[in-house]
């Protein structure tokens, strides 16, 4: 193959990665001061509870379903850890006679409760058969009302959560390493953690195949002697349980919660893993190409905000990128006619 | 419980679908080593008989026998820990994954750390070169299923049944999309399971090749058993008597169409894809029959879709009644009274989750728009009806979904789909795959009536038979280039074979 | 970081303007768009105002902070869309050494103390109740056949904003509390929130006026835009004409609010300032970004507690809506 | 068939409008009132525009695809129509100087420009092969972007838009026949003439054909002669149409308009889709099944309320009827095994 079609080929194989790269040659051009550590860490720090939300959603779009509630259980997982967490001088504490539990606790009674409600959707999906935008719609509804009893419930009546525990707050905002500009947030290194878990998932285990083989031929998957509902229910349960992580961590970063907390989430996740290459069809998808999905929602926001872009601009201009990007990543995909 | 010659045993199997009893009281009985054809027309029970069998569908009533013990099969995964694996008559490929995926799929080779279970890619890659070496299939285990060619994916099933050291293999019409010479491959494999002890159930409904590999017949008739023969008991006709439930002489019809002046003429066509067909030239006459033949890859499918409109040429003309005419897309194709019967049904063909009607008038649906450009549902119905009996399309009625169609009667609702658009020239890509020989019967004489009314046909065929039976003339294709035009009288399997690999190294 | 670096772009007369950074909790707020306006008519040619979009997400407001800590603004505006998060906030302002202004929804008293540079533009919600109340404590009080069954209890319903919403509570409380204050005796038939949003003030007023039709005396909204959602709705109902009528209160004095308090169909609204609350914020931003100590003659507002502008709302009825109506479309 | 059996099957082929009707039953049961004229007629005008949305969405989805961009079209042509129906005298009007206009003008200027985004979205979708999650994805972010810089345009600054033409308004309003409480809503009827067209397109025309042909296998209506491009580009282009419709009749209806209106309302379009049979997957769905949905929809939202249930507790039994409806009403397309 000559040199200049090999670099067309590796070109439109990785689109999307290069779009990323353009973006940010772009942005740097017209403010150079974007080119800073700096920057990077904000938008790799405003990236990790969305990446970790996407991964979570990535798996149930690589089966071919889709998960509405995402967003809802962000919410849910937030408010139930800051309900637990806050300061023991706190004016309006939630439960004013708890004791302080150790911080992993409540951070695992969200996660248990969102893996739960993962459980029931993959269940619905599987055994009900519903369809999975209808399963996770009507979680989606279920989670945010029972949220919003939880967070009404006296003493608290729908008050936002405040007060949180510093050891709590920290696990959001604090960096490691070297002080001051050079440190990486541990919310950032969380993050990449769960990448490298999802991608050996997906690319080192059996289950990972299945999930693969679930979403791009059920009806394969299943004469093959897999159990697609043990996948199924596996895959709504383990993205739950990520996005009770994400909550979390939204709880931590911002030091508060409410029953608002994750509100449409789901949309933008959907979005990054449509334009990180997960087909919603299903069947498609890696880990990289969510990660550059995140990514580049991660860089439009900062980056337009940065170079001092009317928000409603910021809108129609966000919009024609995420246009262009897929349709050149897409044309990897068209067969040669 | 005492041992029985027979390795599998299915007793009184009744299934029955809204509207239609599939399998009523059926008995089939197989020895161990034995190759046991099943055989029927389309829609006579034996996809589902054999569903039955793997898990996928819960007869109403029945038992199975394996090995001498009952058995309960609720699902594939109890009938692959039983023993039992299946080559399905629709292929069941992960189309985004990579061949050694396919073939491990649900039993990955693994290294486990406690509850973790990691898939050991080595040992996959090595397996499935070892068992494709073993029977001789060439594809790279790491290619990706989606992009290989149609056979490909059947040998790929095939190499995937074989793979689970099964007691029992059934084989739902491998070689549909097989060439002979793949079939030939086929068959050393199928002896060399034999040898170990393999029982095979092996449906399909080119008699040829029963009577080449089989050891015993079973014969269904709508939803029941006719009866079971060993192999040296029956006739071809016998046979055929036995599935269609009456005499049938002859296999082809007398030909009857008269070719007369030119109407198609192609000159020089050439494929944008390098790798495709090139400097292809041929006439086609009105009330002829052109067979092209060739290996699979030859290129044959890319010609005629490219004539059809759905590939693009870099070069070439196309005259029709002597006036080049510029074929774009299908609406074009159409315009120009040309019809396409594709080659993958599920493919490009049916659309499954709507009814015979709708599914047979599509490509027609412009010519029952009433003045008011509304549709006349009547004569709609009455032209679907009207064909359901011509082609014999079993069904329980118009509005049955087409996916529940057993796959031969849903080829016949397509050949219906494009007699509607009252065609000049039929091209035909494989139009007999999966179809009973009464059936064949009846399509074949389909075609030669329309030659003889004056229409002019195309017709790939893998089968050599049916292109000698059929053709006027045959075109043979190798490796993307016309390698010879035989005459009738002039055409023999020998002469095919020889253009068929002109070409090839 | 006194000088902007950040802002390349533009003149040199722009680069000796303190930078400002104002995050909204939502731009499709119509009370907040006013109180944005605002901000940015006071600040034209003073300052470099960079206004950002929270999409009432509190992490994304949290995104777009460390942003404009990043782009070393002189000063921050935040309207934040979680009140309680305002201690993370203000954390980041302090090690970045950027004052903060909150404005519109009120921090903890506890995170205000956190450091001296944090202060707080807003009005007190129980205010915006109270006089809501009164309004229509004072229309019961001289209008007799108000009380339909004559039981001498205001049966009524109350469409609430959104729940937990600070502004929602308070005046749902005491807009009650007003009311009975005035010696009213009183009786919920029906609760339920409409988000502020219009529309669903409407549909929730129709299966209100379908479930008690006539037993409905008085109508609490917590904003003018559910109450004009509810107007509606009456107004399917055949109320505002031949005589039918039914008292309903709101809060902001919207334009289309004071619209309908013209034709008649609102009863009263109390003034949310908007315009007084982002000229207090912008001043108070302005005089901090410049490095100085804000007093009441440079920032032009009463500062209580050496932290906080308290803008009053105001009663808005047939009485003053001329006077009102000026004020607020000038 | 017995007749035992022959009920079951009606029944589950049914399955939505005895939800519907079982539905409606319990909430008569808790609330006698509730079967009024009165109440019937609030929820079939509650549920006017949304039909009107959920019947573009529903040919969308039987192509095969979504339309996310519905909700903020809706709130498009909801400011520009009102934009340009205010009443001469009133305070802020959006153009001040503008005469005042027939007004059919101003709502076919509305609509063209929804229709005219439909067509973006189709051509996006069958020329550039843009997945259409993301094409509408990308032109809902936009046509709010546009909607609010319009929006926000001096004199009007973001302020909500007041003061609409009474004959306006009467549109959204207004009766028709006998008058008081046996009147028909002018708004019912322009969305049941709404529905018989759609059904007349499905049902009765070669376009109409061709669409659920192009949902239930885009290769095979290639083949067929079928123009797939020009098929999807006229579904997304129609149902730009209609949700332009119904953002005029939501101004007309509510009286005002602002960029916020429309918001989210695709998701329930698409839920009403759903729960009414209409396949996300494509090739299958019907009026009937379409408007049942959204009568689902409206009976929960204006019946609960009704017979005053908690809000939070609203949304829980809301998540669990989408649920169990959809869960009954799949059971007719369950291959038997
Ligand atoms: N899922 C289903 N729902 C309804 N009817 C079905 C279903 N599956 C099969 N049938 C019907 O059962 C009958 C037997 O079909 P089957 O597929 O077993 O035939 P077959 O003998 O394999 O035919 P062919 O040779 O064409 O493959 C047919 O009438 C078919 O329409
Ligand atoms: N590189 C490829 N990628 C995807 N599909 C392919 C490729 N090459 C061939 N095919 C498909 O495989 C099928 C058979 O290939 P080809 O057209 O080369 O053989 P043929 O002689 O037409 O075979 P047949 O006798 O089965 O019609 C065709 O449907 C073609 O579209
Ligand atoms: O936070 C948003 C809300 O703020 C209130 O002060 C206002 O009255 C409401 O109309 C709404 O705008
Ligand atoms: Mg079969
Ligand atoms: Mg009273």
């Amino acid at each position: 193959m000559s040199f200049a079609k090999r670099a067309r080929q590796i070109l439109s194989q990785n689109a999307i990665y290069f779009i990323l790269l353009v973006l940010i040659i772009v942005i740097a051009f017209i403010s150079p001061d974007f080119l800073s550590w700096r920057c990077f860490r904000d938008i790799l720090l405003q990236s990790s509870t969305r990446a970790i939300i996407a991964l979570g959603m990535s798996l149930v779009l690589i089966t071919g379903g889709v998960d509405l509630s995402a967003g809802r259980a962000v919410g849910l997982a937030a408010v139930v850890s800051a309900s637990m967490l806050q300061t023991a001088d706190y004016a309006r504490r939630f439960f004013p006679e708890l004791p302080q539990l150790p911080l992993i606790v409540p951070i695992l009674i969200a996660m248990a409760i969102t893996l739960l409600f993962g459980i029931v959707n993959g269940v619905a999906i599987s055994r009900l058969n519903l369809p999975p935008f209808i399963a996770t719609l009507g979680s989606m509804v279920i989670i945010y009302g029972a949220n919003s009893l939880y967070f009404n419930m006296p003493p608290n009546n729908s008050q936002p959560i405040g007060g949180l525990r510093s050891d709590f707050t920290n696990l959001g905002t604090g960096y490691i390493g070297i002080s001051g500009e050079y440190s990486i947030p541990y919310i950032l290194i969380i993050a990449l953690i769960v990448a490298l878990v999802v991608w050996v998932l997906l690319n080192k285990t059996a289950l990972g195949k299945s999930i693969y083989a679930v979403g791009g031929n059920v009806n394969a998957a299943r004469v093959s002697g897999i159990n697609v509902s043990k996948v199924l229910i596996f895959v709504y349960a383990f993205a739950g349980l990520l996005y009770g992580l994400a909550g979390v961590l939204e709880a931590a970063r911002t030091g508060g919660a409410t029953n608002n907390y994750g509100n449409m989430y789901e949309l933008d996740a959907i979005a990054a893993c449509v334009v990180g290459g997960v087909s919603t069809t299903g069947g498609i998808g890696t880990v990289p190409g969510v990660l550059a999905g995140v990514l580049i929602f991660g860089v439009i926001n900062y980056g337009l905000t940065f170079i001092g872009v009317d928000p409603y601009w910021q809108l129609i201009i966000k919009g024609l990128i995420i246009g262009v990007a897929v349709a050149l990543d897409i044309r990897k995909y068209l067969a040669k006619r | 419980m005492p041992k029985t010659e027979y390795i599998l045993e299915m007793n009184g199997i009744t299934k029955e679908f809204p509207g239609v009893k599939a399998l009523d009281n059926v008995t089939l009985k197989i020895k161990k080593g034995t190759v046991h054809a099943l055989l029927g027309e389309n829609g006579a029970g034996k996809s589902t008989l054999m569903k039955c069998l793997f898990g996928i569908y819960k007869p109403d009533s029945g038992e199975i026998i394996l090995d001498g013990q009952h058995v309960h099969i609720n699902s594939p995964i109890d009938a692959i820990k039983l023993g039992i694996s299946m080559i399905h008559q629709e292929l069941q490929p992960v189309n985004q994954r990579n061949v050694m995926e396919n073939i491990w799929l649900g039993r990955f080779p693994r290294i486990n750390f406690g509850p973790l279970k990691f898939v050991n890619h080595k040992r996959m890659y090595e397996a499935t070169k070892e068992l494709l070496q073993r029977l001789e299939i060439d594809v790279d285990p790491k290619s990706i299923v989606g992009h290989l060619s149609v056979s490909k994916v059947q040998l790929i099933e095939i190499a995937k049944a074989v793979s689970y050291n099964s007691k029992v293999i059934v084989m739902d019409e491998p070689t549909s999309s097989l060439t002979e010479n793949e079939v030939e491959h086929l068959f050393r494999i199928i002896r060399d399971l034999k040898a170990k002890g393999v029982s095979i159930i092996y449906i399909s409904h080119k008699l040829e090749e029963i009577f080449k590999i089989a050891d015993e017949v079973t014969i269904m008739r709508d939803g029941k058993v006719v009866g079971s023969w060993p192999i040296s008991e029956l006739t071809p006709d016998m046979m055929i008597a036995n599935m269609v439930g009456r005499q049938m002489s002859d296999r082809f019809p007398q030909k009857t169409n008269k070719p007369s002046e030119v109407i198609l003429k192609v000159e020089n066509l050439t494929s944008v894809d390098p790798k495709s067909f090139k400097n292809v030239s041929f006439e086609l006459r009105k009330g002829e029959i052109l067979g092209i033949g060739g290996l699979v890859g030859a290129q044959r499918t890319e010609l005629i879709e490219a004539i059809f409109g759905l590939r693009s040429v870099k070069e070439g003309k196309i005259f029709i009644k002597g006036k080049e005419v510029i074929i774009r897309n299908p609406q074009d194709a159409i315009k120009n009274k040309i019809a396409l019967l594709t080659e993958d049904r599920k493919l490009t063909g049916i659309i499954p989750e709507l009814n015979i009607l709708e599914n047979t008038t599509l490509a027609s649906i412009r010519k029952y728009l009433n003045g008011f450009g509304l549709l006349n549902d009547k004569k709609r119905l009455l032209d679907t009806q009207n064909f359901i009996g011509i082609l014999r399309i079993k069904t329980p009625s118009y509005k049955a979904q087409i996916k529940n169609l057993s796959g031969g009667n849903q080829q016949k609702v397509l050949i219906a789909r494009w007699l509607l658009t009252e065609p000049e020239i039929l091209l035909l890509d494989e139009p007999t795959r999966g179809i009973d020989v009464g059936a064949k019967f009846e399509i074949y004489n389909l075609i030669n009536q329309l030659a003889t009314e004056g229409k002019s046909i195309i017709m790939i065929s893998s089968e050599m038979p049916e292109l000698l039976g059929m053709s006027d003339r045959i075109l043979v294709m190798c490796e993307g280039r016309v390698s010879g035009i035989l005459e009738r009288n002039e055409a023999t399997e020998e002469e095919i074979m020889k253009l068929a690999t002109r070409f090839s190294a | 970081g006194k000088k902007n670096t950040n802002n390349s772009s533009s003149g040199t007369s722009e680069e000796n303007k303190p930078y400002i950074g104002v995050a909204i909790y939502k731009f499709d707020d119509t009370f907040m768009t006013g109180v944005r306006n605002a901000i940015a008519k006071e600040g034209e040619g003073k300052a470099k105002l960079d206004f950002v979009d929270c999409q009432n997400s509190q992490s994304t407001q949290n995104d777009k902070i460390d942003l404009f800590i990043t782009k070393k603004v002189d000063a921050l505006a935040i309207n934040p869309v979680d009140r309680t998060a305002a201690g993370v906030l203000i954390d980041k302002a302090k090690q970045a050494n950027i004052p903060v202004v909150f404005f519109n929804r009120e921090p903890l008293p506890e995170d205000m103390k956190k450091w001296d540079k944090v202060y707080y533009v807003g009005a007190k919600a129980e205010q915006s109740g109270t006089l809501q109340g009164e309004i229509m404590a004072e229309y019961w009080k001289s209008h007799p056949e108000a009380d339909k069954n004559h039981d001498g209890i205001m049966q009524y319903v109350m469409i609430t904003g959104e729940p937990g919403h600070q502004d929602a509570i308070l005046r749902t409380e005491y807009s009650i509390k007003a009311v009975e204050a005035a010696g009213i005796r009183v009786k919920c038939l029906a609760q339920d929130t409409a988000m502020w949003d219009r529309v669903k003030g409407q549909e929730k007023m129709q299966a209100f006026l379908a479930s008690f039709g006539d037993k409905i005396e008085a109508v609490f909204c917590n904003n003018d835009d559910m109450a004009l959602g509810a107007i509606e709705a009456l107004k399917a109902a055949g109320y505002f004409k031949d005589g039918k009528y039914m008292p309903v209160v709101g809060v902001d004095a919207t334009t289309p609010g004071l619209q309908a308090l013209e034709e008649g169909t609102l009863l009263g609204t109390v003034l949310n300032d908007a315009k007084a609350q982002g000229k207090a914020t912008f001043n108070l931003a302005y005089v901090l970004a410049k490095g100085e100590k804000p007093t009441k003659e440079n920032v032009g507002f009463e500062i209580t507690d050496g932290k906080y502008i308290w803008v009053p709302y105001q009663k808005v009825t047939k009485d003053n809506l001329e006077e009102m109506k000026k004020y607020v479309n000038e």
